[in-house]
């Protein structure tokens, strides 16, 4: 995966003046991970990424709230000492638990923060992959119901 | 010294942990933790508030020139003057003379667009929510009320007509209705409540008020969508189980002016972010 | 086409702050409209930072990523540096825009 | 004699000008609430017609006056005169529903249909089972509420005509008429009585 990724940002480069001349955007270039975007679990999930359940690790931490407040937008934030080149947020409880993957090219900190949804109450995954090897750390996140509900 | 215990409070600790056991670590002692957390999550999306893209669309619409008479906004008066943008929102609901009534910004941007622009008033208020000149609006509003992000909200009663649009509002927020018999101060009237995990402020006080009034209009995380004063009191209507509150209608105006008032003194931390 | 997106970018001991907001409804596909009929899937797929024509971010995006998503990272650069920043949704659809670090 | 009646002249001329005053502001308003609102799904113009209880309460300075507290209790008979105790003489049904019913606070604004089964919404405004931890505090919490009461019959009425009618106890109470309204059915209302009245009900562990 790591390799082709490599070979993948070099292609980039090759089409660098196509897309600067408007014919494709880079962006276009990318590969989207259809098989990992669409796992129904996080065996699924991980499968497609290339890696058994991953092991836990002390290097990475997620900055998330216990509670929040809407599951239309939860804040999920990763960082890590270890040298990583991917990052992905995977929630357990949604349909798809993949929420999104980050690619980090060197020169480029191992951190990231985004927004998801969250369906329901649910472990929140953060995955690193960092020598070729993907690990994770987990975090329970609750959802609750707020305003008058009607 | 004996006594250091009393035996209230030994038996609520103990049904305290027992109920620790029975319900599997939810408890109580959340109370706390769940308040800190909230606040946690709230400071975590405050950076970032998805207001600022439809403040530039805002200033877009704001420059361009739209309408039959093919005009822009830039000489529109929202109190201060001409164009003049900065500071305006703080500063309202107002008299404005040339209309002979009380304003607040949605019903002066209405104004605005119909003499400067040619629009039809009536089909700004008809427009669905978040579509078409409704759509224009909400920009227009996030572009507006930036501008006074941070100022001190300092509104008139001097005019008699501010002074009676305070009280008419004041009387619409007691008044009682529905088949919940819900009015404005049913959530709003008193210090400490929530619905549910949202705080609600006080709006009869200034400090309620200044909360409140001052962090709308707001996007709102739950729906993921930019809310005016005026769609912000309509789903509070909704709520309450009224009938459907008729955009720039004077009673969202008096409305809006009995909590701007009462704000006074306050800060504007518009736009605000919401969940 | 997109609307404009919001890039901030601060440069400080050499380190450059990213912060971008994209305006997108980012449909999940599992949404109902009001006539109960399932709203079909629609999002931003992936998002790609650009600094001096340098590949120095790249996000793929699933369908739980929130409506006018927003993302954080951080670059070794400097000010001054040009950002591009470009999406493409399910449907095709792209923006790019572009920001100066400062 | 001459100033005496002077100054009743000029008082009588203050009384009527403030009660024209106010005349004219209780035209002003009423226009501008019959202006203010239209129809819009099932939520139609009749809501914002006022019962004698909300019309009183709309008026927080009579509340607080001697004439305002006898209007209360009158009000309060009136309320508690209109209940209707379970035509199947069952107070107590199914707490697992009662649950849901309490989870949920849907129905009767214009987005619902008429035929949207309405919620209790109770979470919004108690505390109930401490499980769920986003609970509002507009009322008192509810936890434990058969178990420290003891289940009495006389707390099931109690608590029956409390959510029939809480006007009944407390005319201006914050709490929605389920019963009065029919916000709720009789058998909605049986339900949310188990949950806080069975003993099996998590609420009383």
């Amino acid at each position: 995966m790591n390799q082709q990724r490599r070979e993948l940002l070099k292609y980039t480069t090759v089409f660098g003046l196509m897309a600067s001349a408007g014919l494709i955007t880079s962006v276009q270039a990318e590969e989207w991970n259809k098989a990992a975007f669409e796992g129904k679990s996080l065996d699924e999930v991980f499968k497609a990424l290339g890696t058994n359940t991953p092991d836990k690790s002390g290097a990475i931490v997620i900055n998330a709230p216990d509670i929040a407040e809407n599951g239309a937008v939860v804040p999920v934030g990763i960082t890590t000492t270890l040298k990583a080149n991917q990052l992905a947020i995977l929630v357990e409880k949604n349909p798809s638990p993949l929420a999104a993957e980050f690619y980090i090219p060197a020169g480029t900190e191992p951190m990231v923060t985004t927004r998801i949804k969250m369906a329901q109450t649910s472990n929140v995954y953060a995955l690193v992959k960092a020598d070729g090897k993907w690990t994770m750390a987990v975090k329970e996140i609750k959802v609750t119901l707020g305003g008058c509900g009607g | 010294m004996k006594q250091r215990f009393p035996k209230a409070s030994m038996r609520k600790t103990f049904r305290f942990v027992l109920g620790l056991i029975i319900i599997g670590g939810v408890s109580a002692a959340y109370a706390q933790s769940t308040a800190d957390e909230i606040a946690k999550y709230r400071q975590m999306i405050a950076d970032g508030n998805p207001s600022e893209l439809y403040e530039d669309a805002g200033a877009e619409v704001w420059k361009k020139p739209a309408g039959p008479k093919n005009a822009s906004l830039e000489k529109c008066n929202l109190g201060l003057g001409p164009g003049v943008i900065q500071g305006a929102a703080a500063q309202l609901p107002k008299y404005f003379p040339d209309t002979n009534r009380v304003q607040d910004l949605e019903s002066r941007l209405i104004t605005c667009m119909s003499t400067l622009q040619g629009i039809s008033a009536q089909e700004i208020i008809d427009a669905p929510i978040q579509k078409g000149l409704k759509k224009d609006m909400d920009a227009l509003v996030a572009y507006v009320v930036t501008a006074s992000k941070d100022q001190k909200i300092k509104v008139s009663v001097r005019h008699p007509k501010e002074k009676e649009a305070y009280e008419l509002g004041k009387r619409a927020f007691y008044y009682e209705g529905g088949p919940m018999d819900f009015s404005c101060a049913t959530c709003h009237g008193s210090d400490g409540k929530r619905i549910r995990l949202q705080d609600l402020p006080n709006l009869t006080t200034q400090a309620g008020a200044a909360a409140g009034w001052g962090s709308w209009p707001a996007y709102r995380v739950s729906s993921g969508q930019f809310w005016t004063m005026g769609l912000r009191l309509n789903d509070c209507y909704r709520q309450q189980r009224f009938p459907y509150p008729i955009y720039g209608s004077e009673l969202l105006t008096a409305i809006s002016m009995y909590m701007a008032v009462n704000a006074n003194g306050g800060t504007m931390q518009t736009p605000g972010l919401k969940r | 086409m997109g609307d404009p997106m919001r890039i901030r970018a601060a440069e400080s001991n050499g380190i450059v702050d990213v912060k971008i907001l994209m305006k997108h409804d980012m449909e999940s596909g599992q949404r109902k409209d009001s006539a109960g009929k399932l709203i079909p899937a629609w999002f931003i797929s992936t998002v790609s930072v650009k600094a001096q024509g340098k590949e120095v971010f790249v996000a793929d995006f699933g369908s739980a990523v929130s409506k006018d998503p927003f993302l954080n990272f951080k670059y070794k650069g400097s000010k001054g540096d040009k950002l591009v920043v470009s999406w493409v949704d399910t449907k095709g659809d792209k923006r790019s825009d572009e920001a100066t670090v400062s | 004699m001459k100033s005496k009646i002077f100054l009743l002249l000029a008082l009588f001329a203050v009384l009527t000008s403030n009660a024209i005053a106010q005349s004219s502001f209780d035209a002003k308003f009423q226009k501008m609430m019959s202006d203010g609102f239209r129809a819009e799904g099932i939520a139609g113009l009749d809501r914002i017609q006022q019962d004698e209880t909300q019309k009183f309460c709309s008026n927080p300075k009579l509340i607080n006056t001697k004439q305002g507290a006898l209007k209360a209790i009158e009000l309060q008979k009136l309320n508690m005169a209109s209940i209707v105790q379970p035509t199947d003489g069952k107070y107590i049904g199914d707490w697992k529903n009662g649950e849901a019913i309490a989870q949920s606070g849907r129905g009767a604004t214009w987005t619902d249909k008429p035929d949207t089964v309405n919620g209790g919404g109770c979470y919004n405004c108690h505390e109930i089972n401490k499980k769920e931890i986003s609970y509002g505090n507009l009322g008192p919490s509810l936890w434990n509420y058969g178990k420290n009461r003891g289940y009495s019959q006389e707390l099931i009425t109690y608590t029956w005509n409390r959510i029939y009618n809480s006007k009944a106890y407390n005319a201006c109470s914050n709490m929605p008429r389920f019963g009065h309204f029919k916000l709720l059915t009789q058998e909605q209302m049986q339900d949310v009585m188990a949950l806080l009245l069975d003993p099996q009900s998590p609420v009383n562990q």
